[in-house]
């Protein structure tokens, strides 16, 4: 095994590994950043996020009300401390994008345009088309070019943390295109691997969604945090649930239901808003479990339209304009356009709610930093709690430029002050105990279970027992299920014996992790007996402050299921109350 | 040589090539009509050599000619490269040479008319 | 739902037992709505777990599954399964590039090109966080968004007959993003970019067939950028001729 | 050991319409450039005085070379409409925000073309 020694390994070349190894490199330039990912940092999902990222900057916003609306719409699940930070260091962030060369759209003036999104007071998205996240990444990525003390390992697919004397200090990586595996020693280890929407069978995840970095660190003794809040969508694409931006809704979409009623009104989310003019937190700029919720509602009234791919409704954006739609929603049209058959200038697009997005994550503070230490973790890997129960829209970009840059300056801090020698010895071990692993797996004959087979069947029970709706049964049952699947992954045989880009292999790691997180999702979502933000419970409906306004914290028991634990919420100015958006929120 | 000065010989086609393309059909089509025995007016000697006394019709016929020939020497070369042929330096030597010949003859000639 | 019978024949290699690539067939019974990316990941899951490809986002932004489908290199999540119904279609991995593994190309060619060309905002002096953004208008926006679009998913390289003759050429999609950076009104970095850009494999090599822009999934149209550097790079060419080189 | 497929250097052009439509694009410039000798020729023949002129006149209408003009004022033709085609890409015009629509560009520079060669005729003495 090849011994690679940095001093920051950063895993995940998203947008959050990408703005960590900057920040390091830029202040830095004397430590060494090894950034590895499975694939090349442009595959990576940032790519797929459209609508913007929030950050106060126009005058009549102010860091309170982007602080109020984040709280809030978390319903109260947030960190108090953590959305505070943010909210401060959001617009910073976003302007050092824009110094980067970030294409974001703009006003005639020549200053930076904002657009309304759900659940969110004022207009604070800042935007680049429906492109943001694809805009955001690349200018990271090619920003990045200019550091010569980032070495990326570019398709290098992580196996397992290296633990030593109590602290992280590696990771065991396999490069994909050799099969030969890489020791990365590191002083500090910052994971931004990004979600597990892959968990779920209709998502709005890129295949590479699964749970990897959250998986480790979970093995390696990291709790994780909140995993039970997974966030539906309202408005995926039918048939493919490819995302169609909360920007569609900001820009003046609707939703309706098969009679072309907009039913958003009766849950809570009305009075009617006139067409053309969306006010801001109202109706379908409601936040996303609320619409997600109602779809659910009028599914069991009746109120949607049948069609081969599901249940639907529609996201009606023709009274937007050619002209508007193609130059604030380019890829939205192209995307119904070539994958639903239907041009959203013209006609109303089907949709379905679709989970997008996991809450939960590694377990982390204000920091950035897990309960391990010399290991950090940023973006949606990470569970800082800045989303609590329930993410606003355009928050999560803006959440790994601003993590990404303090998990930087805390690794750089912890990175100096150890100057002891590395335990390699315990590193070695460890890191051919993940090698032996990986060869057992591949040369392991004589199972009859099929990848692909047991991911469809955690798919399916997660979505019927962990979705948006759940009951004690249901979730017994998912409960149930998971585990008996994680027996089953033992059963697996890989066909593909080659050492050169082993799908096969990658995709058998990769349930494993997924198996693995997705026990901590129905675990968590059993144990908590209430409704908070995106889970609902049909037999607990109400919010419970008293018992549950704490943090589930999952921490892995080997074969057994999770044990769970909870945590303290961060309050300091916002006590829990009522998430208004029936339009009286003004 | 050929290589360092990309710009000046990529330049030089780029600008032969339009101005080829805006004087060339209609030049070949009066030199058609010549060659079919209806010679134009103007393709007399006198009113040829007239043309060509003042400066400004000597510059555009030094003009057309020389950068329609550098034009032409340069998208041979890649057209030949593209054929397979690969032996830029001596093809480079042979169209950038008759193009600079060319290109002086040209010059001597409307001197001296 | 009606369904879509497909014959893929699909180039495999392994460099660990084949001398060469070879191709194999799958039928595959295909739902309408289908991409040639479901086909293919059909196979992966139900016929054969064995072929390697590369795919992530299903919705043409990641650019990770070009491929040449009947010739023509595509994102394969973008080709739909109903313009190809009832045929036998070819799919190989994306022209031009080495095969490291069935479907799966070598990209770190594009990855060094793309570094070399500096794809980044230069600034002489650099702006402090706290004075705000550089005011752009919509219009100077305008002037370079579109090659702003590049999802590096490497088919105008596939399609450039140039870069297959000649791999030196830095290519289209690089080219077009040190374009992108020269014509941003925050930029001021073309004379750097130009030492770059103007070497003999740098713009020079491209013939301007116009092939990478008709290949390009995201309507990019690398072929006019490359065409303004070669009017950029001359200008900046003559500029320095006469001493008055910086930008 | 990745596989480089093999790629032939003589007859790439042949594999794809579009880069065969190229190489004859490329080609026009054979007789670009034999027009252009002819022109110097011609020239040439002025300067030499009125006999080398008159038997410069006297060879384009051998049969021989009348072929050759012919085929020549073709692919000469082909040269510009070709090249007017293309002038969108590599020059761009943006008036305000949008840009002009490169069908207007090249539009206009055929209109420029045909008036060009209308007046030349003209002052030719062809009409």
């Amino acid at each position: 095994m090849e011994l690679i020694k940095t001093d920051i390994a950063i895993v995940g070349a998203g947008g959050a590994g990408l703005r960590t190894a900057i920040a390091v490199a830029e202040s830095n330039p004397d430590l060494k950043v090894a950034l590895i990912s499975k694939v090349y940092p442009m595959r990576s999902h940032t790519c797929a996020a459209e609508g913007g990222a929030a950050g106060v900057i126009k005058p009549d916003d102010s860091l309170e009300l982007h602080f109020n609306d984040t709280v809030g719409g978390g319903d109260w699940l947030t960190d108090q401390d953590v959305v505070e930070y943010f909210v401060n260091e959001a617009p910073k962030e976003l302007l050092q994008l824009e110094h980067w060369g970030c294409p974001w759209s703009r006003e005639p003036n020549g200053s930076v345009g904002v657009r309304p999104f759900g659940g969110m007071k004022i207009k604070r998205t800042w935007f680049a088309a429906d492109k943001s996240g694809f805009h955001i990444l690349h200018t990271l990525f090619q920003t990045s070019l200019k550091c010569p003390t980032i070495e990326r390992f570019d398709e290098f697919f992580s196996i397992d943390l290296l633990m030593a004397d109590g602290r992280c200090q590696g990771v065991v990586a396999m490069e994909m295109k050799s099969g030969r595996l890489f020791q990365f020693q590191a002083k500090a280890v910052v994971l931004c691997s990004g979600g597990a929407g892959r968990m779920f069978p209709f998502s709005t995840n890129g295949a590479i969604k699964t749970g990897d970095g959250t998986a480790m660190a979970y093995r390696a003794g990291v709790p994780t945090k909140d995993m039970e809040f997974v966030q539906y969508h309202p408005t995926g694409l039918l048939a493919t649930g490819i995302l169609l931006t909360e920007g569609c809704r900001g820009e003046g979409g609707v939703l309706r239901n098969k009679d072309g009623y907009r039913y958003l009104q009766d849950y809570g989310m009305g009075p009617e808003t006139p067409l053309g003019e969306p006010v801001l937190k109202t109706m379908e700029l409601g936040p996303r479990d609320r619409l997600s919720q109602a779809f659910w509602h009028e599914q069991q009234k009746g109120n949607t339209i049948p069609t081969p791919w599901g249940d639907s409704t529609h996201l009606d954006m023709t009274h937007l304009g050619e002209k508007h739609i193609d130059e604030r929603l380019p890829l939205v049209r192209e995307l119904s356009i070539i994958y639903a058959g239907v041009d959203p200038v013209k006609e109303p697009v089907p949709i379905r709610p679709v989970v997008h997005y996991m809450m939960g994550g590694i377990h982390t503070n204000i920091d950035a930093e897990t309960p391990v230490s010399g290991l950090f973790a940023v973006g949606e890997c990470a569970c800082a709690s800045l989303n609590g129960a329930n993410r606003l829209g355009s928050n999560s970009l803006t959440e790994l430029l601003v993590f990404g840059k303090r998990a930087a300056k805390n690794a750089v801090e912890f990175a100096r002050k150890q100057n002891s020698e590395a335990n390699e010895s315990e590193l070695k071990e460890q890191a051919d105990k993940a090698q032996a692993k990986v060869r057992e797996l591949v040369q392991k004959s004589g199972g009859t279970e099929s990848i692909a087979g047991l991911r469809s069947e955690m798919a399916k029970s997660l979505e019927e027992g962990a979705g948006i709706y759940r009951t004690e049964e249901t979730l017994q049952q998912t409960c149930n299920t998971i585990a008996d699947l994680r027996k089953r992954y033992a059963g697996i045989e890989l066909h593909d014996k080659s050492n050169v880009f082993n799908t096969d292999l990658f995709q058998a790691l990769e349930l494993g992790n997924m198996l693995e997180l997705a026990q901590t999702v129905a675990e968590g979502a059993l144990a908590r007996k209430e409704s908070r933000g995106s889970h609902q419970r049909l037999d607990y409906e109400a919010r419970d402050d008293e018992q549950y306004l704490k943090h589930t914290l999952a921490s892995y028991q080997g074969e057994e299921a999770p044990r769970i634990d909870y945590h303290d919420v961060v309050i300091t100015k916002s006590q829990p109350g009522v998430r208004d958006y029936s339009g009286g929120a003004k | 040589m050929a290589k360092v000065n990309k710009a000046l010989f990529w330049s030089l086609f780029a600008a032969g090539g339009t101005l080829t393309a805006f004087v060339f059909p209609v030049l070949a089509l009066i030199t058609l009509f010549a060659a079919h025995g209806n010679t134009p007016e103007i393709m007399g000697f006198e009113q040829m050599q007239g043309l060509l006394a003042n400066w400004f019709g000597k510059l555009a016929a030094f003009g057309t000619v020389s950068l329609a020939l550098w034009h032409a020497a340069h998208r041979l070369r890649t057209a030949l490269y593209g054929l397979g042929l690969r032996a830029d330096g001596i093809v480079s030597v042979v169209g950038y040479g008759i193009a600079l010949v060319g290109t002086i003859l040209s010059a001597y000639y409307l001197v001296q008319i | 739902m009606s369904e879509v019978q497909l014959e893929l024949e699909i180039l495999r290699y392994d460099p660990e037992k084949d001398q060469e690539p070879h191709f194999k067939t799958y039928q595959v019974a295909c739902r309408e709505e289908w991409m040639i990316l479901d086909a293919v990941n059909h196979v992966k899951d139900e016929v054969d777990t064995t072929l390697s490809y590369r795919w992530s986002c299903h919705m043409a932004v990641c650019g990770s599954c070009g491929m040449m489908i009947d010739g023509q290199p595509k994102l394969a999540c973008k080709a739909a399964v109903k313009d190809y119904a009832d045929k036998k279609v070819r799919i190989e991995p994306l022209a031009n590039f080495p095969i490291e593994r069935d479907l799966v190309v070598v990209q770190d060619d594009f990855m060094e090109k793309l570094k070399r060309v500096k794809p980044y905002i230069i600034r002489k002096e650099e702006k402090p966080i706290e004075e705000g953004e550089y005011k752009q208008s919509p219009a100077d926006l305008k002037r370079f968004k579109q090659f702003t679009l590049c999802i590096n998913c490497l088919c105008c390289y596939a399609a450039c007959p140039e870069y297959a003759l000649t791999p030196e050429f830095v290519g289209p999609a690089a080219l077009a993003l040190a374009h992108r950076y020269n014509a941003d009104s925050r930029d001021q970095g073309l004379a750097e970019r130009h030492k770059e850009i103007s070497k003999p494999e740098g713009v020079w090599d491209c013939s301007f067939t116009d092939t990478c822009s008709i290949a390009c999934p995201k309507h990019v149209d690398p072929a006019s950028a490359l065409q303004q550097l070669k009017i950029t790079t001359t200008v900046q060419w003559y500029k320095e001729l006469i001493g008055m080189g910086d930008k | 050991m990745a596989y480089v497929r093999p790629v032939s250097k003589t007859c790439w052009y042949l594999k794809d319409r579009n880069y065969t439509i190229h190489m004859l694009n490329e080609l026009t410039s054979v007789f670009v450039g034999l027009y252009a000798l002819l022109l110097l020729w011609g020239i040439g023949a002025v300067a030499s005085g009125p006999e080398a002129y008159q038997y410069f006149l006297k060879c384009l209408a051998s049969p021989g070379m009348l072929v050759l003009l012919w085929v020549t004022t073709i692919v000469i033709f082909y040269h510009a409409i070709a090249w007017f085609k293309v002038t969108p890409k590599a020059m761009p015009i943006q008036k305000g925000e949008e840009f002009v629509p490169g069908g207007v560009i090249a539009g206009a520079h055929y209109v420029v073309w045909i008036l060009f060669s209308l007046v030349v005729l003209f002052l030719a003495g062809v009409f």
